[in-house]
């Protein structure tokens, strides 16, 4: 924003434009300020405390390959969970059938790869074929199912992949932990540790795509999800652009989906049922689907709330929160804590306002 | 049929027009005039009852359709527990009188917005179906009187509307009007993309429904011809209010028709 | 022999088919005429379920007990529309969030009030024999009848009748629509209760052979979604083909292999379907129908 | 109806590949259908390099399908599409926009919510390096008269101003072909002669040549180097605005007696 | 990760607080709601009798929701936050396979409960309910005797039905019958035409059903509708989901259960039992299987600790392994110490069409197949679940 160069801009410089909510340094220094509590909470509140919040930084990650393909391109999957779940099987898959170091990197790799693959699929399928807007939204909605249905039969002996059992709605159990290295050599993430690589993910990620959607491909996907027709007018590959967007989305939901099962070692077909399909899309609603940060604080906050609220009326409460939440803010809350820091602020007589900046870390 | 008192008008904060009079006697044609942007649509929607007022009376056929006067709004308390309850239930209504844009269609009011605002999913036949609903009883106008104007549209009558060009869209906008058989006509740019030799007829057709259905007609126009040809009389419009009116001498005069339409 | 296996496809075809149009009707109105995707569309037949079970334990004939369960959703719908929903016409996809939360609160409240089940009615009308083999007469051929009678009404209703005209112009075009004289607001309503009206229906005529539990209507979800998407943007002419295109896939592959194939086949009917006519079943029956009368 | 009219001129080149010297766009009967409406009718239709040409005809007569059609917004029946020395009818509405035709459409389709600063970066980064931007949007704003309005969210421009944004982002692609669906319809006599202006500069200064579809014919008038009258489909007549005005058959299906 | 507050000795805040998660909503709230009441009922009377040694019982007990995934959560908090002395958890063999893998690593003292399909062999888990072999074992033999030897199978899909499928074929082997045809549906699945035609087509002497959950009631309406009136072998039904009062008779004619507690029995230890439960929850719709063998249970640990002196979770395994007797409302009954399983009183449940129960032929039968497979866990501390197919050839 500042002419002269200096090393913050520098720094600052690749990760905002106009394309992202939260740009000015009251943003930034809540982002490092939010890292850094994230990264020191497990010294705090000990080792389990971490390993139990781990999950929904997993969840955030969910949410933010949802927000991505979402928010800066108009592209609404229902399905982000069906590469989520993908990648979980695929990972078992390998890394039980070799139960080494190098099977937990194979397993990684070839989860992400699966998601990837089945992402540009699916998105070939689509775009290619002229599928849109809402018929998007259905048809991801209609493969998660259709692999809800499938995994879930496959509880007979017949549905091994080698060592490993898809296990139908048993699911698939005995998962290794997330590991790199290879042969007897390498890094195992269990506990603690796995908060801190999903944590380095999620911040590495948040970081990486801010920087994309302020790129020129960044402002072609926005330029796509206002106007598609007007968009390839303009010499802009559309059908591609929508394509690469959402096969993105479904490798960082496949990265999710790994950092998931490698939490639990253990992934079953409910997270490819409805309900399950409905979160991403709740968390982005609710967080705002053009702000990673959010997007993540939604997911975090709702998932803590759902294990959190015990008792009859929890659900009450919870599904009464999402109507209020989106009657009253269309846009969902990452835009109105700026607005509302703004407002603060202008009444208080400061300096003039920035641009709205998105809300702070949440952490747990 | 039309009275217009100190109307003022605005989107959200932004005021669009004020302290706008406009009067049209029973029978007449009256044209509006004005660049782009000075608030034409947004008066003719107002009439229509498709934007509320900030201020201002409208009167239509002797009954008042928008009272938005001071003195009407400080009864009408539109606070407290009753009025959040109203907007609650989306049962609210603007301060005043306020009588709805479908009541005011069935009173006679016809409309024909700018941009050929037909129903893109509905069939031909069935738009000017939409129109012929406001007016079941007394039907004067009927769909063979349209195809009579507009033979196009017999042609298409199972084609869906959206599909039509340009000025077909247009044709149909202004035969579904007709066959509400409105008293009072609004049109909006009614000559927009239409080809010049339809221009043509279509002013003579509204000067054909004026003279032989009675029906009083309002409408905006930018096109020099059609203002000189149809309008008996004319106001200008210029940063939201009016700034002139032009009687059928002047309307005959270039230049003075142009000072509105040009800087 | 082949026969009575034949017949075996015919009635389990009637059984789908009846699901499907029945499943997708009022979801298909709600969303074709008014762009709302209601993700409660299970609690609105949970509702109709749940009204016909309670009326008819306190005493009602089963035929007036539906006729309260209709008439309960109707006034379910008819409240949340008028509270809710009718801001969130134009917003699709908000729409979807916020009746998923409407879904989770009617669930859970229900369970809070009636517990986990109630006593079930018993299934009307018995079983139709042939041969070694018997269908359930209520669930093929009573339903199957409910379902096009269902469709026939939907369908002059919405071709037929001013009402229809109007409905379908308010949600095009609401500002135009109301300068037609038309009470749009009142038109949202009455579609919306339509739409309600029809999935309390649903849980009506469903009542009688389904178990009464507060997540009865999830079972419906899967089918009402993709019969949607296949039927295309036109919903009048699409359920009904819809319907009978996924009703015969069904029929067929769970007949050959069983449930599961069942039901895959149906999905991957879908997605096959809806790339092949990305404007759905009557996305191509237009055209057709196009070509035939220009050809004319 | 007459689809080669003697007044179109045709080199030998264009009849073998349907390519001229100097023809920068040919089509080659080219035919759209819908059902069983022709509503463009093997359409044999050439522009040069640089020049101006007016479409007039009819409401329905198929003006704005054959644009379409030209864009690759609508797949033709039949028939092929020449440009700049090759066949582009089967290219990707992106990929002819490479090559240089770019389109204005008859309702304005800016991006509403971008400021007009953003507007102008969409069609800028396809031709320029980052570090160009500033300069040239500045240019170009400047240009258009549109420097006043750089961060206003562009959904709050005037009628006039959205059209000429929109003009603004066709022309920073730096075409060789721009088509015009109506450029002024709706707007005023005064903000009709300044798109008038500008387009004749535009013509003459970057040497782009123009399809321009029009029912003003007093705007075509000013600014037409040729008109083509198209009618049911097919090309009814060709030649110069007076030479068109004066043909009593197009008064009779399309200007009307008054003119 | 297995150090972290593993020792639920509840000395650290003074209370002792054991896990109940049991479903109280979704497909499975309908049986596990009895689950979570009988529990408390125990609780009670435990803490009404002084507690147990000395120290008043909380319980832990938030509402996994039929959702595994949640179960996993849940069962780590219960573990590492509240930091129970034992568990209780799940309805469905689903879920226990969910949580064994977290219960083996915490090495955390866990009751399961209900009736299933046999074969866990574990060092920490203590399966309650009756097994495949003891329910099976009782009621297939029996309706080869009564009514033929050609049985039709459908089960849920999962690892309870299709390892329950695995011991009708074996009994089947054992009793020189023929299994027909073998149908497992997807939970949730409510339409059964095409089963109903399938097992007609086959005509079966019987048929032998362990659907579970919900939907899969269904089809018993609907085989009531269709006049299919080929009697039925189960072990999931009536005793859990009470599907005789739910549904209208005669749907549930000629149904016929392996079971070793079911309200209706008459003995007047269970009649006490019943007495006590509807005192405490009068609106409770029915008390099934599971909640007795919750609700001994809990009395069984509570007994085990004092003869132990201590909660700690080792010593009251030891003592748990070193066999004991207790007093169920289905009669008494003993703790095998080497499989961690129960001796049952396994009757067989018959209802006619008018819904009435009748109870036959009471055995009392040993979890035999670990025996057979070897699993000794007071010798050899496995974690492991035997399956039929694996270990005999026949089948
Ligand atoms: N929905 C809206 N929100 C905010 N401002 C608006 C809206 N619609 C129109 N305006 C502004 O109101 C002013 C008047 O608009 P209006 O459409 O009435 O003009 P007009 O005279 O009909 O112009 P034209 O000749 O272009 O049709 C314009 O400046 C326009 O930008
Ligand atoms: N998608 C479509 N389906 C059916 N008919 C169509 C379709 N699009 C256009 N038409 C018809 O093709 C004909 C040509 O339409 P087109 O829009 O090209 O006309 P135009 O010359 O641009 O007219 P205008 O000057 O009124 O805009 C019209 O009769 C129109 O109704
Ligand atoms: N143990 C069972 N019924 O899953
Ligand atoms: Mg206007
Ligand atoms: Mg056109």
């Amino acid at each position: 924003m500042s002419e002269k160069p200096s090393l913050e801009a520098r720094l600052r410089g690749p990760f905002e434009g106009p394309n992202t909510i939260g740009n000015s340094r009251r943003f930034w220094l809540s982002f490092v300020l939010g890292t850094a509590l994230l990264a020191v909470y497990p010294v705090l509140f000990g080792a389990y405390a971490a390993e139990s919040t781990s999950v929904y930084l997993v969840y955030g990650l969910l949410g933010v390959s949802l927000a991505f393909i979402w928010g800066f391109c108009g592209i609404l999957s229902f399905g982000q969970v069906a590469f989520f779940g993908v990648a979980g099987y695929a990972f078992g898959i390998v890394s039980i059938n070799l139960a080494s170091y190098t099977g937990a990197t194979l397993g990684v790799l070839t989860g992400v790869a699966v998601a990837t693959l089945l992402a540009a699929l699916l998105g070939y399928f689509m775009f290619y074929g002229g599928v849109r807007d809402v018929y998007v939204t259905i048809i991801t909605l209609v493969v998660a199912l259709v692999l809800h249905t499938f995994m879930g039969q496959t509880a007979g002996s017949q549905w091994a992949i080698g060592e490993a059992a898809l296990g139908g709605f048993n699911g698939m159990v005995g998962v290794p932990d997330l590991a790199i290295g290879f042969g007897t050599a390498g890094l195992e993430f269990a506990g603690a540790m796995h908060y801190y690589v999903t944590l380095l993910v999620l911040v590495a990620t948040v970081l990486g795509l801010r920087a994309l959607v302020n790129s020129q491909f960044g402002y072609a996907m926005v330029a796509t999800r206002e106007d598609e027709a007007r968009t390839e007018m303009f010499g802009y590959n559309t059908t591609f652009i929508k394509f690469a967007t959402f096969t993105i989305g479904g490798a960082l939901a496949g990265l999710s989906g790994v950092l998931f099962v490698t939490w639990g070692n253990y992934i079953d077909p409910s997270e490819f049922a409805i309900t399950a399909a409905a979160m991403p899309v709740i968390w982005a609603s609710i967080g705002g689907r053009e702000s990673f940060v959010g997007t993540i604080a939604a997911a975090v906050v709702i998932q803590r709330i759902q294990i959190g609220l015990t008792g009859e009326w929890a659900l009450v409460v919870v599904g009464s929160l999402l109507v209020i939440v989106i009657l009253a803010m269309p846009d969902g809350i990452a835009p109105r804590v700026g607005d509302a820091v703004d407002y603060l602020r202008n009444r208080g007589g400061g300096e003039p306002a920035e641009p709205p900046t998105a809300t702070e870390e949440v952490s747990d | 049929m039309l009275e217009i008192d100190d109307l003022a008008v605005s989107y959200g904060k932004t005021p669009i027009l004020r302290d706008v009079d406009v009067t049209v006697e029973e029978g007449e044609i009256v044209g509006i005039m004005g660049k782009n942007g000075v608030g034409k649509t947004t008066l003719v929607k107002a009439i229509m009852g498709l934007l509320e007022a900030a201020d201002g009376r409208i009167v239509f056929d002797g009954d008042v359709v928008v009272d938005a006067t001071e003195a009407a709004t400080t009864d009408a308390d539109r606070g407290g527990l009753g009025g959040r309850i109203a907007d609650a239930l989306g049962t609210s209504t603007p301060a005043g009188t306020w009588v709805g844009a479908d009541e005011r269609a069935r009173r006679g009011m016809g409309y024909i917005p700018q941009g050929r605002d037909v129903f893109p999913e509905l069939t031909v036949r069935e738009n000017l179906r939409m129109g012929e609903t406001i007016n079941e009883d007394d039907s004067d106008f009927r769909y063979d009187d349209v195809y009579e104007y507009f033979p196009i549209l017999e042609e298409r009558s199972t084609q869906k509307a959206g599909t039509l060009s340009g000025g077909q869209q247009q044709m149909l906008a202004i035969g579904r009007a007709l066959i509400g058989n409105p008293d009072l006509l609004l049109l909006d740019e009614p000559s927009e993309g239409v080809q010049p030799s339809i221009v043509q007829d279509i002013t003579r057709d509204l000067e054909r429904v004026n003279r032989d259905l009675g029906t009083t007609i309002l409408f905006v126009e930018q096109n020099l011809h059609v203002v000189q040809n149809l309008a008996e009389r004319c106001y200008a419009i210029d940063k939201g209010t009016i700034v002139d009116e032009l009687d059928a001498d002047r309307l005959q005069s270039r230049e003075a028709v142009t000072e509105y339409l040009a800087v | 022999m082949a026969i009575y296996e034949l017949l075996n496809l015919g009635f389990q075809f009637l059984d789908s088919f009846a699901f499907i149009v029945l499943a997708t009707a009022g979801l298909a109105i709600i969303f074709g005429m008014m762009g709302i995707i209601n993700l409660a569309h299970g609690e609105f037949i949970l509702v109709g379920a749940y009204a016909t079970t309670l009326s008819f334990h306190a005493g009602l004939p089963l035929p007036l007990a539906m006729v309260a369960g209709v008439v309960a959703t109707t006034i379910f719908g008819i409240v949340l529309e008028r509270t809710i929903i009718h801001r969130l016409y134009g917003r699709l996809l908000d729409s979807m969030v916020v009746t998923f939360g409407i879904s989770l609160v009617v669930i859970q409240l229900t369970r809070i009030v009636f517990g986990n089940s109630l006593e079930q009615i018993g299934t009307p009308f018995g079983g139709i024999s042939y041969g070694p083999y018997s269908y359930s007469t209520y669930r093929s051929v009573v339903l199957a009848t409910c379902a096009i009678a269902t469709l026939v009404g939907l369908y002059v209703l919405f071709t037929r009748t001013d009402f229809g005209v109007r409905a379908r112009a308010t949600i095009q075009d609401e500002e135009t629509a109301r300068s037609m004289g038309v009470d749009t607001d009142r038109m949202y309503l009455s579609t919306f209760a339509i739409g309600s009206a029809l999935a309390g229906l649903t849980g009506a005529l469903y009542a009688p052979t389904i178990t009464m539990s507060p997540e009865l209507g999830t079972g419906f979800l899967v089918e009402a979604f993709v019969a949607v998407v296949v039927g295309g943007p036109s919903v009048i002419l699409g359920t009904p083909l819809a319907g009978g295109l996924l009703g015969l896939v069904d029929a067929v592959f769970t007949n050959l292999g069983g449930q599961f194939i069942g039901t895959v086949f149906l999905l991957l009917t879908a997605i096959v379907a809806i790339r092949v006519l990305p404007d759905g079943i009557t996305g191509l029956l237009e055209d057709l129908r196009e070509k035939w009368r220009r050809a004319e | 109806m007459a689809t080669s009219d003697p007044t179109v001129k045709e080199s030998p080149a264009v009849a073998e590949t349907g390519v001229g010297t100097d023809t920068i766009l040919q089509t080659r009967d080219l035919r759209k259908q819908f059902g069983g409406l022709t509503a463009t009718d093997d359409v044999d239709f050439g522009i040069e390099e640089g020049e101006l040409r007016c479409l007039i005809g009819p409401n329905g007569a198929g003006k704005s399908t054959f644009l379409k059609l030209l864009t690759g917004r609508l797949e033709p029946t039949a028939g092929t599409i020449y440009y700049d020395g090759e066949e582009i009818t089967d290219l990707a509405s992106h990929e002819r926009v490479s090559r240089g035709i770019s389109i204005k459409f008859q309702v304005p389709s800016i991006y509403p919510d971008l400021s007009v600063r953003e507007n102008l970066r969409i069609p800028l980064q396809r031709v320029e390096q980052p570090s160009e931007f500033d300069r040239r949007t500045a240019e170009i704003l400047d240009r258009f008269h549109l420097a006043e309005t750089a961060d206003e969210t562009a959904s709050n421009l005037s009628h006039g101003q959205q059209q000429r944004l929109e003009i603004a982002m066709a022309m920073t692609l730096e075409p060789k072909l721009m088509l015009l669906d109506e450029p002024v319809a709706g707007l005023s006599v005064e903000e009709t002669r300044e798109i008038a202006e500008l387009l004749r500069t535009i013509n003459d200064e970057d040497d782009v040549a123009f399809i321009v579809i029009e029912h003003d014919i007093d705007f075509v008038e000013t600014i037409a180097d040729r008109v083509t009258v198209l009618h049911q489909g097919a090309i009814f007549t060709e030649g110069t605005i007076d030479e068109v005005r004066d043909d009593p058959d197009v008064k009779r299906i399309y200007l009307g007696e008054e003119q | 990760l297995s150090e972290g507050g593993v020792v639920g000795d509840g000395d650290d805040d003074g209370a002792v607080t054991i896990g109940v998660l049991e479903d109280r909503s979704g497909e499975f709230a309908l049986v596990g709601e009895s689950k979570w009441q009988a529990s408390l009922l125990a609780i009670e009377e435990l803490n009404e009798a002084g507690g147990v040694l000395g120290e008043e019982i909380e319980v832990y007990d938030p509402d996994p929701q039929s959702d595994n995934q949640r179960y996993q959560e849940l069962t780590r908090e219960a573990i590492n936050s509240e930091n129970v002395d034992a568990l209780w958890a799940g309805y469905s063999s689903a879920t226990r396979e969910a949580i064994r893998p977290i219960v083996n690593d915490e090495e955390q003292l866990y009751f399961y409960t209900t009736q299933y399909e046999g074969g866990v062999c574990d060092r920490t888990t203590f399966a309650m309910g009756a097994t495949a072999r003891q329910q099976l074992g009782a009621v297939i033999p029996y309706m080869i005797e009564e009514y033929g030897p050609r049985i039709y199978t459908i089960a849920a899909d999962y690892n309870f039905g299709q390892i329950s499928g695995q011991w009708v074929r074996m009994l089947a082997e054992e009793n020189d019958a023929e299994v027909l045809g073998e149908e497992y549906i997807p939970l949730g699945e409510t339409d059964f035409g095409s089963t109903i035609n399938n097992i007609q087509g086959e005509d079966p002497d019987f048929v032998a059903s362990m659907l579970v959950g919900d939907a899969h009631t269904n089809f018993y309406q609907q085989r009531a509708d269709t006049g299919l009136d080929v009697p039925m072998a189960s072990s999931t039904t009536m005793a859990q989901g009470y599907e005789h009062l739910r549904l209208d008779p005669p749907a549930l004619e000629d149904m016929y259960v392996g079971v070793n507690f079911m309200e209706e029995l008459e003995t007047d230890p269970a009649q006490a039992f019943v007495d006590d439960f509807y005192e405490m929850f009068p609106d409770a719709p029915y008390l099934n299987q599971e909640a007795q063998n919750n609700y001994f249970s809990v009395h069984m640990w509570a007994e085990a600790v004092e003869a132990a002196g201590t909660f700690d979770q080792e010593e009251v395994i030891a003592e748990l392994e070193s066999g004991m007797e207790v007093d169920a409302p289905e009669g008494t009954i003993e703790l095998d110490p080497a499989t961690h399983h129960m001796t049952h009183h396994m009757r067989i449940g018959h209802a006619d069409e008018n819904h009435e129960l009748t109870f036959d032929e009471e055995q009392y039968i040993e979890p035999t197949f670990l025996h057979e497979v070897g699993c000794d866990l007071t010798s050899e501390p496995e974690q492991t679940q035997y399956t039929p197919e694996e270990f005999y050839d026949e089948i």
